[in-house]
C-alpha cells in the first residue's frame, strides 16, 4: 500500500520553479511583436468627459492606438465599465493608449487632451445620507434590491436622525435593508448586562504583491490572455462574458498567481481592456499595471460605520443582539459584506434575538470587491472587543464568554436559521488557551514593565468553507501515472496538489506517481468553483474524489473484463488493479490506462455523464482516448452550509508613553475538518492572521476631504505588515475533527483567520488600555497614544479614510 | 450620457453610443519590434547625447556572464533584467522599493534592483535569481532550505526573500530567529508567510554552515 | 518673459499661481529708465530754475512759512513710507536672492499700511479738505497750460498751482488704485497665511480667484516699484527739493509760495490773523481756506 | 495634464570620476542638473514624472566621496556617498559616535541602507504627500499649503517651526548630526564652504522650497563628526508605525556629558516635529548644571513642547516629543 499522502507534508509540485525564476507571472510572458498600453486614469473623483483630443499622441512615433469607452461593451449601472466617460473614483480608466513601448505609451497619454466637467463627489457614507448630502452617483447613493426590483436610489436620511444620535454615536435613520430573529428588544430587556458601542473599520486595498498586469494577442481567430487571477477555470468564463465571446474561442494562461485575497477572483476589466486594445491595434499588448495603478483599480474590503448592541444573561449567555451597519459601497456593484458580517455575528454568538439593520451606500473611492473574510473580518475584529467589555462587567472570563455562545454542531448561521454540517468552536478555543497558555498569560493583563503595559486578547473567527457541485477531470495514462486536471487557480495556497490528495489516496498511487496539470485552459480543465472564499478544498476533494471513484470502479470492470471475476473482487494498490483474494492476479495502470483505450467508450472518455458541465465535457472530449479518462460530478449529499473557525490569541506589549504597539506572542487555532497538509494549513492561519494584524494596527486609506484625492497608496503609507511587524515565533493548531459531510472530511481555511487575527489585536490593545474599546481600526501609534494622554484624538469619532 | 468628442485623428470626429460588436480579428503576430520597455532615443524624445554623458552600449556581468545590452540612461536595472536581459525572475511588485520583489546581489550585497539605474552597476557582479542555483541545478543551500521547508505561498515576493537569504547567509551564516528577520525586513510577503520564510532562512544558514 | 506663473491643481486643471517673476526686474529697468529719461529731458529742454520773484514781504499779506503740511499729514506720509519700504523689501529681496524670514514682516507692515491708509482717508475726509486732492476743471486748465509752456519752451512760471499740482494729484490718485490695491489682495491672502488671527484656510476662495489675487497683488507690487522709484526721485532733485523739505518741516518760504503756487488758488494768511475771505465770515487756519476750490 | 507615473523620463547621465568634474557638471547644467547619490528619494521624483531635470550627475563613480577617515583633531569625516549601513556598521563610529550609528541603522530597510548614502539621506526632500503629488504648494513654487487647510489630511506633518508649509524633515540622520554638532563640507564652483549642521536645514520661512543651504552648484561632499562629543552618553530614538520602511513620527537624538550625577554639557535635537531637525538650545540651556534626575527630564520634555501648535490630525505629536525628549534625558541614566 502507498503511503496516504492526506495529513502529510509535500513539496508542492510548483515549488522549485517559484525559486528559480522559471515560475512565469502574467507580466514574465513575451509575444512576437509585443507593445505596451498605458491607461489614462481620471485625476477627479466624479467627473464626466466632455472631450477627448488625443490627435497630438496619434502623431507621436511608435503610439498605435487609443482604446475609449467607445470601444468596449456598455454595462448597466451600477456595474462597473472597462472605460468610462463618467469616472466615479479619481484613478479609474478612462483611455488607454499603445505604443511600441512603455516609455512613448507614457509620453502619449501625457499629450492627451481630456476635457473633465467636474461632479459632485462623496467619500464618506454618512455625509452623503444627509438630507443635503452628495450623492455618488448621478442616478444616486444607493442600489435597491428586492423581489421584483433592482434599481439606483437615492436614500437620505432625516436632519433629526442626525441631530438627533448622541455625540459620537452612529445615527440610524432608515435602514435600506434588515433582517430580525425573534424579538431583539425583548432580548435586550432580558438581560443583566447591556454594553453599545459605535464602530468605524477602515476600508482597505487589497494590495497583493503582483499587480494584475495582463499580456493578451489574437492568433487564428482566437484569443490568447495571460493573466494573474485566482480562478482559472471561472476567469475564463466570465472574461468570456465580459468581451461577449465564446469559451472556446478564449485560452487563459494563469499558472501562478502572485497573491489576490480575493481582488482577483475572477475576470478584471483590465483583462478586458488589454484584450480589446490588441484587436484594436493588431498587435500583441501588455499592460504592466503598476502598484500605484494597483492601488486605484486593484479592489478594496468596504468599511464600515457601525453600531452594536449586546445584551448578556448574568451567566454571559447573549439574550440579544441590535446591528446596524452603514456599508462604504464604493462606486460600483452590489458588496455583501454587510450582510456577511450580520450572518457571521449570529453563528458567532447564537444570539437569543438579534436585528440587523444597513444601508449600502456608494462612494467616489475604489471599487471594492470581496476581501479574505469579507464581512466576517471586519464583524468579528468590531465585535470581540464588546464581548469582552461583557465579561468584564460580568466577571467572566472571556474565553469563557465565549465558550459559552459559540455554537455546537447543533447550532444555526443567519436569518433563516440554517442548520450546519458541523462546528466546534468550543473545542478549538479549549485547544487554543492550552497551547498559547491563556490561565498564565491572562495572569499578566494590564501589568506594566517600565513603560509597557501587557494585554491579553482572543477572537473567535467563523467563515464559509466549501461549496458543492463541481466535475474532476483525471486521466490515468499509459504511462501509468495519474493526471490530475484541475480548474482552480494556484494562487499559493496549494490547492492544486492538495485537492489531488483525494484522487492519489483513492486510487493508492504514490505522491510522486501523480501528475497535477493545472493554469493553461489549452491544458483542459473542468468546470471549477471560484478559488476564493476557503471554497476549494472542500468543493475540490470532493470532485476529485468522485472523479477518482469513477475511475476506480472503471479499473474494476477493465479487470474483471480481463481478468474474470466481478468489477467488486478487484482492489487498487502501489498502482496495480488486482484480486483482492489474489493479489498476484492484476494488472499495472499503466496497462489497464492501455486496455481502456482500446475499449474506449466510457473507459477513455469517448462517452461523459450527461450530469458534467460544458467546460467539463469539452476538456473530457479533448482528452479522450489519451487514456483510462474519468469525469465525474461531485453529487455527494451535503445539508446544511459548511463552516470553518480559527481561535486567535494574543500578547501585546503597549508602550504607554509612544503608543507604540509590539505583538509579543500569538496562537491560532484551526477547526476546518480533516488536516490535509499540515505546513500549509498553518501558513493559511498565520498568514490570514498577519492580514488581520494589518486590519487591526497599520492598513489605512487616508482621503483628502476637500479633492476627493487619496494618499496612502503606496506600500509605505498603506502600511501592510512587515516581518519585524509580527510575533518571531508564532504557534497554532488544528482539531482535525473531520467534516462528516465530505469525502474526506476538509473545510476550507483561507478566510477565518483573518478575523481571528484582527479581533486578538483589538481584544488586547482594549485589554492592556485597561477594557477602553477605541472601537476603531486601524490602532495606528497615533490613536493608541491620544487615548494613553487624553489629547484630541486624531479622528472625529465617525471620521472615515483617517 | 451625452455625445462625447472624441478626437481619435488628426481631425474631430463625433461618436455617439454604440454597442460593442461581437467579432473577433486574427492579429497575429505583426511587424517585430521586441524592444519592450524603451526603445532608441528617437521615440523618447531624447536630445543627442551631451558630451560625456554615459555611452548606451555597455557590458554587464550578470550571473557570470558578460552581456552586452543597449542601456538607456535612466533605464533602472530591474527593467534592463526583465526587459532586455530576459531574466524575469526578478519581479517587480511596488517599483518605489517598498516591498523587495526586485532584490538582487550586487557584489554580494542586496539591492532593490528597481531603484538603481543600470549604469550604476557597470563592471559589478549582478546575481540574480536564475545565477543561484549551479551550473548542473543543484540548488543553493538558501532554495534547498525553501523546498525542505515547503515555504511562500503565493511566491511573487519569494525570489526577492531568496536573494536577501542569500544575502544574509553569506554574511551571518549564524544567525538568531531576530537576526534573520532583521536582514530579511526589507522584503514584504501579503501573503503573510513570514513564519515559514523564517523558518526557511534559519534552515538556509543551517545548510550553509555545512555546506562551507 | 514670463508674465503669469501656471500651474496644474491637484484636478489637472490650469490655474494661475502668480505673476513672473521677471516682471520685478522689468518695473526696476522701467523706473530707472523713467528717472534718467526724466533727467537727460529736464537738463536738454529747462535751462536753470526761473528766478523766484523778490519777496514782496509781509506787505502781501502772505506769512513767511506758509504751512503746507499738518504734523498728522507728514507723520502719516512718514510712516507709510516706513510700511512701504518694509512691504517692497521683504517682497522682492527674497526673490532676487537675499534670503530671510520675510512673511511676517511683511503682512505686519501691510497691516501697519492698512490702518494708516484707513487714518488717512478718514482724515483728509472728515478733518481735512478732501476735495483739495480732487481734479477739477481748473487743474485741467493748469495741466494744459503747462503743457503748452513745455511745448512753447516759453519761460514764464506759466499758469500757477493751486496747492496740490495736477501732477501730484495724478500721482496721489495712481498710488491710491495701486495701493488698494495691493491692501485688498493683501488681506484676503493673509487668510491662507498662519497670523493671529484666524485659522489657515487655502479653500476662501476657489483656487481659480486666488489665481487672480495673485496675480493682482504681484502687479501693483511690481507697479509700487517703478511709482516708488519716481517718487523718491522727485523728492531728491534739485529744483523739488523746497517741496521735499516741506514734508520734513511743514513749511515752505513766502517766496516759494509765489514762485509756484498762485495765491488765488490757494488762499493763506498770516498764520495766526484772520484775513477776510470772498466767503467772509468763518475763519480758517492758515494753509487752506474753505474757497480754495469754490472762486472760479 | 493626464496622471502618469511610474515610467521616468528621459535625462542625460553623468558618472564624473572626481568632484572638481561633478562641480564642474553641475555649474555648467545650473538649475537643469539633478545630483543622483542613491538614488532613493530621487526616484521617487523621476517615476512620478514631476521632477524632469535633463542632466543627471550621478556619483557614485566618485571614490573620495566614499569612506570614513579619522581626522587629526580626534573627530571623524564621512564621505557623502558612504552607504547607510557602513555608517550604521563601521567600528569607529559606533564605538565614539553611536548616536549616528544608532540613526543609521534605524533607516528603511537592509536594501536601502545598502544602496542609501549618509548624503542622500540627509539632503533628501520632505515626503508630505500633497507635495509629493506634484500639487503646487509652496514648497512646490505655487502658493497653497494643502496640509495646513482646516480639512487637510496633516497626521504626518509638523507642529513647531511651520511658516505657511507645514511639511516635516524626514531624515533619521539628521537630528544625530545636529546633536553631535558635525560640520557640513560642501563644494561648489566657488570653493568649498564648511556649515554647521544645525545651519544646513532650513526652515520654510527662509526658503520655503528648499530643505537645506544647498543651492544649484553646490555639493555634499563629506560631514565632519568634531571629536567635542565622542563617547558621549548618547540616546536615538525613532517611533514609526511599522518597524520598517517606514519615516519617524517623531524622533529624538541626544547627548550627554554626566559628571557625578550632574548634566555638563548637552546636545538635543528632535525630528519629524518642524520642517527641519530642530535643535532644543533652551531646553540643553536649563538641564546644563542639574542633576539628571526624572524630574528635570519630565520638566524639559514640558518645556520642549511649549510652543508646539498641532494641526487638526496630529495633535499626538506633541505628548510624543514631549516622552521623547525625557526618555533622551532619562533613560540614558
Amino acid at each position: 500500500m502507498a503511503e496516504k499522502t492526506i495529513g502529510r507534508d509535500i513539496v508542492p509540485p510548483d515549488l522549485v520553479a517559484k525559486i528559480t525564476g522559471r515560475a512565469r507571472y502574467a507580466e514574465d510572458f513575451r509575444a512576437e511583436g509585443m507593445v505596451f498600453a498605458k491607461m489614462l486614469l481620471s485625476p477627479m473623483p466624479h467627473a464626466r468627459v466632455r472631450r477627448i483630443d488625443a490627435s497630438e499622441a496619434l502623431r507621436m512615433e511608435g503610439v498605435l492606438g487609443v482604446l475609449t469607452a467607445e470601444d468596449v461593451p456598455e454595462v448597466s449601472t451600477p456595474s462597473e465599465p472597462i472605460l468610462t466617460m463618467e469616472p466615479v473614483y479619481e484613478g479609474e480608466p478612462i483611455l488607454a493608449v499603445a505604443a511600441v513601448d512603455e516609455a512613448t505609451a507614457a509620453e502619449a497619454v501625457e499629450r492627451i487632451v481630456v476635457d473633465l466637467e467636474p461632479l459632485p463627489f462623496a467619500l464618506d457614507p454618512l455625509l452623503s445620507l444627509r438630507p443635503d448630502g452628495p450623492d455618488a452617483r448621478l442616478e444616486g447613493n444607493i442600489y435597491h434590491i428586492d423581489d421584483d426590483v433592482r434599481e439606483m436610489r437615492t436614500h437620505k436620511w432625516a436632519a433629526a436622525d442626525f441631530d438627533g444620535a448622541p455625540e459620537g454615536r452612529l445615527p440610524m435613520g432608515e435602514p435600506a435593508f434588515d433582517w430580525s430573529i425573534g424579538d431583539v428588544a425583548a432580548g435586550l430587556e432580558q438581560a443583566d448586562g447591556i454594553v453599545e458601542e459605535t464602530l468605524i473599520h477602515q476600508s482597505l486595498t487589497h494590495h497583493p504583491m503582483e499587480p494584475r498586469s495582463c499580456m493578451a494577442y489574437w492568433q487564428n481567430g482566437k484569443l490568447h490572455v495571460h493573466v494573474s487571477t485566482q480562478s482559472a477555470a471561472r476567469c475564463r468564463a466570465s472574461l468570456a462574458g465580459m468581451l461577449d465571446m465564446d469559451m472556446e474561442d478564449l485560452v487563459v494562461v494563469a499558472e501562478f498567481c502572485g497573491g489576490g485575497f480575493g481582488s482577483k477572483i475572477t475576470a478584471h476589466p483590465t483583462m478586458a481592456m488589454t484584450a480589446l486594445l490588441s484587436q484594436k491595434v493588431g498587435r500583441p499588448v501588455m499592460l504592466r499595471v503598476t502598484r500605484y495603478e494597483e492601488n486605484y483599480i486593484g479592489r478594496a474590503r468596504p468599511g464600515f460605520q457601525a453600531w452594536a448592541k449586546m445584551g448578556f444573561r448574568s451567566d454571559g449567555r447573549m439574550t440579544g443582539l441590535d446591528l446596524y451597519i452603514v456599508q462604504d459601497q464604493g462606486p460600483y456593484g452590489r458588496s455583501g459584506d454587510a450582510f456577511t458580517a450580520a450572518t457571521v455575528a449570529s453563528l458567532t454568538y447564537q444570539p437569543e434575538h438579534m436585528r440587523f439593520r444597513g444601508v449600502s451606500v456608494f462612494t467616489n473611492t475604489p471599487p471594492r470587491s470581496a476581501q479574505r473574510a469579507p464581512g466576517g473580518a471586519q464583524i468579528i475584529g468590531m465585535l470581540e472587543p464588546l464581548v469582552d467589555k461583557a465579561a468584564r462587567e460580568l466577571g467572566m472570563d472571556r474565553v469563557a464568554i465565549r465558550r459559552l455562545n459559540a455554537p455546537a454542531s447543533d447550532g444555526w448561521v443567519g436569518p433563516n436559521k440554517g442548520s450546519l454540517t458541523s462546528a466546534y468552536p468550543k473545542e478549538a478555543l479549549d485547544k487554543a488557551a492550552e497551547i498559547f497558555g491563556w490561565e498564565e498569560r491572562i495572569a499578566r493583563s494590564g501589568q506594566t514593565n517600565g513603560t509597557r503595559v501587557t494585554g491579553i486578547g482572543v477572537g473567535l473567527s467563523p467563515f464559509v468553507g466549501g461549496s458543492t457541485g463541481f466535475d474532476g477531470l483525471l486521466v490515468i495514462r499509459p504511462d501509468g501515472k495519474l493526471y490530475v486536471h484541475q480548474g482552480i487557480g494556484n494562487l499559493g495556497t496549494h490547492s492544486i496538489a492538495d485537492t489531488a490528495r483525494a484522487a492519489s489516496d483513492l486510487l493508492d498511487l504514490a505522491w510522486e506517481d501523480v501528475v497535477v496539470v493545472w493554469g493553461d485552459s489549452a491544458r483542459h480543465q473542468p468546470w471549477s468553483s471560484v478559488q476564493a472564499g476557503s471554497q476549494t478544498i472542500h468543493a475540490h476533494t470532493r470532485a476529485n474524489h468522485a472523479a477518482a471513484t469513477q475511475a476506480k470502479r472503471k479499473l474494476q470492470e477493465i479487470a474483471a473484463r480481463d481478468l474474470g471475476g466481478s468489477p467488486n473482487a478487484y482492489e487498487v494498490g502501489d498502482g496495480r488493479i488486482f484480486q483482492r483474494s489474489n493479489p498476484g492476479r492484476g494488472m499495472t495502470l499503466a496497462r489497464a490506462a492501455e486496455r481502456a483505450i482500446e475499449l474506449g467508450g466510457a473507459y477513455d472518455g469517448h462517452e461523459l455523464d450527461e450530469d458534467l458541465h460544458a467546460m467539463t465535457r469539452a476538456s473530457a472530449t479533448a482528452l479522450a482516448g489519451t487514456g483510462l479518462v474519468s469525469a465525474a460530478k461531485d453529487t455527494y449529499p451535503h445539508d446544511g452550509s459548511t463552516w470553518s473557525w480559527v481561535v486567535g490569541m494574543a500578547e501585546v506589549a503597549i508602550d504607554t508613553e509612544t503608543g507604540a504597539l509590539e505583538i509579543m506572542e500569538f496562537t491560532g487555532v484551526a477547526d476546518c475538518g480533516t488536516v490535509v497538509h499540515p505546513r500549509s494549513l498553518a501558513a493559511q492561519i498565520h498568514g490570514g492572521c498577519i492580514q488581520g494584524f494589518g486590519i487591526a494596527r497599520s492598513q489605512k486609506w487616508v482621503y483628502d476631504p476637500k479633492w476627493g484625492v487619496p494618499f496612502a497608496k503606496r506600500f509605505y503609507t498603506a502600511r501592510p505588515p512587515g516581518i519585524l511587524d509580527v510575533p518571531l515565533s508564532p504557534r497554532w493548531g488544528a482539531l482535525d475533527i473531520p467534516d462528516p459531510q465530505t469525502p474526506v472530511g476538509a473545510r476550507g481555511i483561507g478566510e477565518p483567520p483573518v478575523g481571528a487575527g484582527s479581533a486578538a489585536i483589538t481584544s488586547a490593545v482594549a485589554d492592556a488600555l485597561g477594557g477602553e474599546c477605541l472601537c476603531r481600526t486601524p490602532l495606528t501609534t497615533d490613536v493608541i497614544l491620544a487615548a494613553i494622554e487624553g489629547t484630541e484624538k486624531p479622528y472625529r469619532p465617525l471620521e472615515t479614510h483617517v | 450620457m451625452d455625445d462625447v468628442e472624441i478626437i481619435l485623428d488628426a481631425g474631430p470626429k463625433t461618436y455617439s453610443r454604440r454597442t460593442f460588436i461581437k467579432g473577433v480579428i486574427a492579429a497575429g503576430a505583426a511587424v517585430s519590434a521586441s524592444g519592450y520597455l524603451f526603445r532608441g532615443p528617437g521615440l523618447l524624445s531624447a536630445r543627442p547625447t551631451a558630451q560625456g554623458s554615459v555611452e548606451r552600449l555597455i557590458t554587464l556581468s550578470v550571473n557570470g556572464q558578460q552581456r552586452r545590452v543597449d542601456v538607456l540612461p535612466h533605464e533602472t536595472l530591474a527593467m534592463t533584467l526583465r526587459y532586455k536581459l530576459g531574466l524575469t525572475g526578478t519581479k517587480l511588485g511596488c517599483d518605489r522599493a517598498e516591498c523587495g520583489a526586485c532584490t538582487v546581489l550586487i557584489d554580494g550585497v542586496n539591492h532593490y534592483s528597481c531603484s538603481m539605474l543600470t549604469h550604476q552597476v557597470r563592471g559589478r557582479q549582478i546575481t540574480t535569481i536564475e545565477g543561484l542555483a549551479a551550473a548542473d541545478g543543484t540548488l543553493h543551500p538558501v532554495q534547498q532550505a525553501v523546498v525542505d521547508e515547503g515555504g511562500f505561498q503565493c511566491a511573487f515576493c519569494a525570489p526577492g526573500f531568496v536573494m536577501s537569504m542569500a544575502a544574509m547567509v553569506a554574511t551571518n551564516p549564524d544567525p538568531t530567529r531576530e537576526e534573520a528577520a532583521h536582514a530579511l525586513s526589507g522584503n514584504l510577503c501579503r501573503c503573510g508567510d513570514y513564519n515559514k520564510i523564517l523558518n526557511c532562512a534559519m534552515r538556509a544558514a543551517e545548510l550553509s554552515r555545512t555546506t562551507a | 518673459m514670463e508674465i503669469l506663473r501656471r500651474a496644474a491643481n491637484p484636478w489637472g486643471q490650469e490655474v494661475w499661481i502668480g505673476i513672473g517673476w521677471d516682471l520685478m526686474w522689468l518695473a526696476l529697468i522701467l523706473g530707472a529708465l523713467f528717472t534718467i529719461g526724466h533727467a537727460i529731458w529736464v537738463r536738454s529742454t529747462r535751462g536753470e530754475i526761473p528766478a523766484a520773484p523778490s519777496d514782496p514781504g509781509a506787505a502781501s499779506g502772505i506769512p513767511e512759512r506758509v504751512t503746507r503740511h499738518g504734523g498728522s499729514a507728514r507723520a502719516f506720509h512718514w510712516l507709510m513710507s516706513v510700511a512701504m519700504f518694509a512691504l517692497l523689501i521683504t517682497a522682492f529681496f527674497p526673490v532676487a536672492g537675499i534670503q530671510f524670514p520675510w512673511v511676517t514682516i511683511h503682512w505686519v507692515a501691510g497691516v501697519a499700511l492698512t490702518l494708516l491708509v484707513a487714518w488717512h482717508v478718514f482724515d483728509s475726509s472728515i478733518r481735512r479738505d478732501f476735495w483739495s486732492m480732487w481734479i477739477g476743471r481748473k487743474d485741467v486748465a493748469e495741466a494744459f497750460a503747462q503743457l503748452k509752456d513745455v511745448l512753447s519752451g516759453s519761460e514764464d512760471g506759466g499758469e500757477r498751482a493751486g496747492k496740490y499740482p495736477i501732477d501730484h494729484k495724478m500721482y496721489h490718485h495712481a498710488t491710491v488704485a495701486v495701493g488698494l490695491g495691493v491692501i485688498v489682495t493683501g488681506l484676503l491672502m493673509m487668510v491662507r497665511i498662519d497670523t493671529p488671527f484666524w485659522p489657515q484656510n487655502p479653500y476662501l476662495l476657489g483656487d481659480g480667484t486666488w489665481g487672480v489675487v495673485y496675480v493682482l497683488h504681484g502687479l501693483c507690487g511690481v507697479a509700487l516699484i517703478t511709482m516708488i522709484m519716481a517718487h523718491v526721485y522727485f523728492a531728491v532733485r534739485p529744483e523739488k527739493l523746497w517741496l521735499t523739505r516741506s514734508m520734513i518741516k511743514g513749511w515752505i518760504t513766502r517766496t516759494e509760495f509765489l514762485s509756484h503756487f498762485d495765491p488765488e488758488k490757494w488762499k493763506v494768511a498770516d498764520a495766526g490773523t484772520e484775513v477776510p475771505t470772498a466767503g467772509g465770515g468763518s475763519g480758517a487756519p492758515a494753509g487752506v481756506t474753505p474757497t480754495d476750490h469754490t472762486t472760479v | 495634464m493626464a496622471m502618469m507615473r511610474d515610467m521616468i523620463p528621459g535625462f542625460e547621465l553623468f558618472q564624473p570620476a572626481d568632484i572638481d568634474d561633478a562641480v564642474e557638471l553641475l555649474d555648467r547644467h545650473g538649475s537643469d542638473a539633478w545630483v543622483l547619490a542613491g538614488g532613493l528619494d530621487s526616484f521617487d521624483w523621476f517615476k512620478d514624472r514631476i521632477k524632469r531635470p535633463k542632466a543627471v550627475i550621478e556619483l557614485g563613480a566618485i571614490g573620495e566621496l566614499t569612506g570614513i577617515r579619522e581626522t587629526d583633531d580626534g573627530g571623524l569625516e564621512i564621505g557623502a556617498m558612504t552607504s547607510l549601513a557602513d555608517v550604521a556598521a563601521h567600528p569607529a563610529i559606533r564605538e565614539r559616535f553611536g548616536l549616528l550609528a544608532d540613526a543609521a541603522g534605524l533607516v528603511a530597510t537592509p536594501q536601502i541602507r545598502n544602496q542609501g548614502t549618509l548624503g542622500g539621506n540627509l539632503c533628501q526632500d520632505t515626503r508630505c504627500w500633497y507635495y509629493r503629488s506634484g500639487w503646487p504648494c509652496y514648497r512646490a513654487g505655487g502658493n497653497t499649503c494643502y496640509a495646513a487647510a482646516p480639512q487637510a489630511m496633516n497626521r504626518e506633518h509638523c507642529v513647531l517651526g511651520a511658516s505657511r508649509c507645514v511639511a516635516v524633515n524626514p531624515a533619521d540622520t539628521a537630528p544625530a548630526v545636529v546633536a553631535l554638532d558635525a560640520k557640513m563640507v560642501i563644494r561648489s564652483r566657488g570653493g568649498e564652504r564648511v556649515v554647521d549642521a544645525d545651519d544646513f536645514f532650513i526652515g520654510p520661512a527662509i526658503d520655503i522650497t528648499r530643505m537645506t543651504v544647498l543651492e544649484p552648484g553646490d555639493l555634499l561632499t563629506s560631514v565632519r563628526i568634531p571629536a567635542d562629543w565622542a563617547n558621549a552618553t548618547f540616546y536615538f530614538e525613532k517611533v514609526r508605525d511599522r518597524v520598517a520602511w517606514d519615516f519617524a513620527l517623531v524622533s529624538v537624538a541626544s547627548a550627554l556629558k554626566v559628571e557625578g550625577g550632574t548634566i555638563r554639557d548637552v546636545r538635543l535635537a528632535v525630528n519629524g516635529v518642524a520642517p527641519y531637525p530642530m535643535r532644543l538650545d533652551m531646553v540643553e540651556q536649563a538641564v546644563v548644571g542639574q542633576r539628571q534626575s526624572e524630574e528635570v527630564a519630565a520638566n524639559a520634555g514640558i518645556m520642549a513642547i511649549q510652543r508646539a501648535r498641532p494641526l487638526r490630525h496630529n495633535d499626538y505629536k506633541v505628548p510624543l516629543m514631549r516622552n521623547l525628549v525625557r526618555r533622551a534625558l532619562r533613560e540614558t541614566a
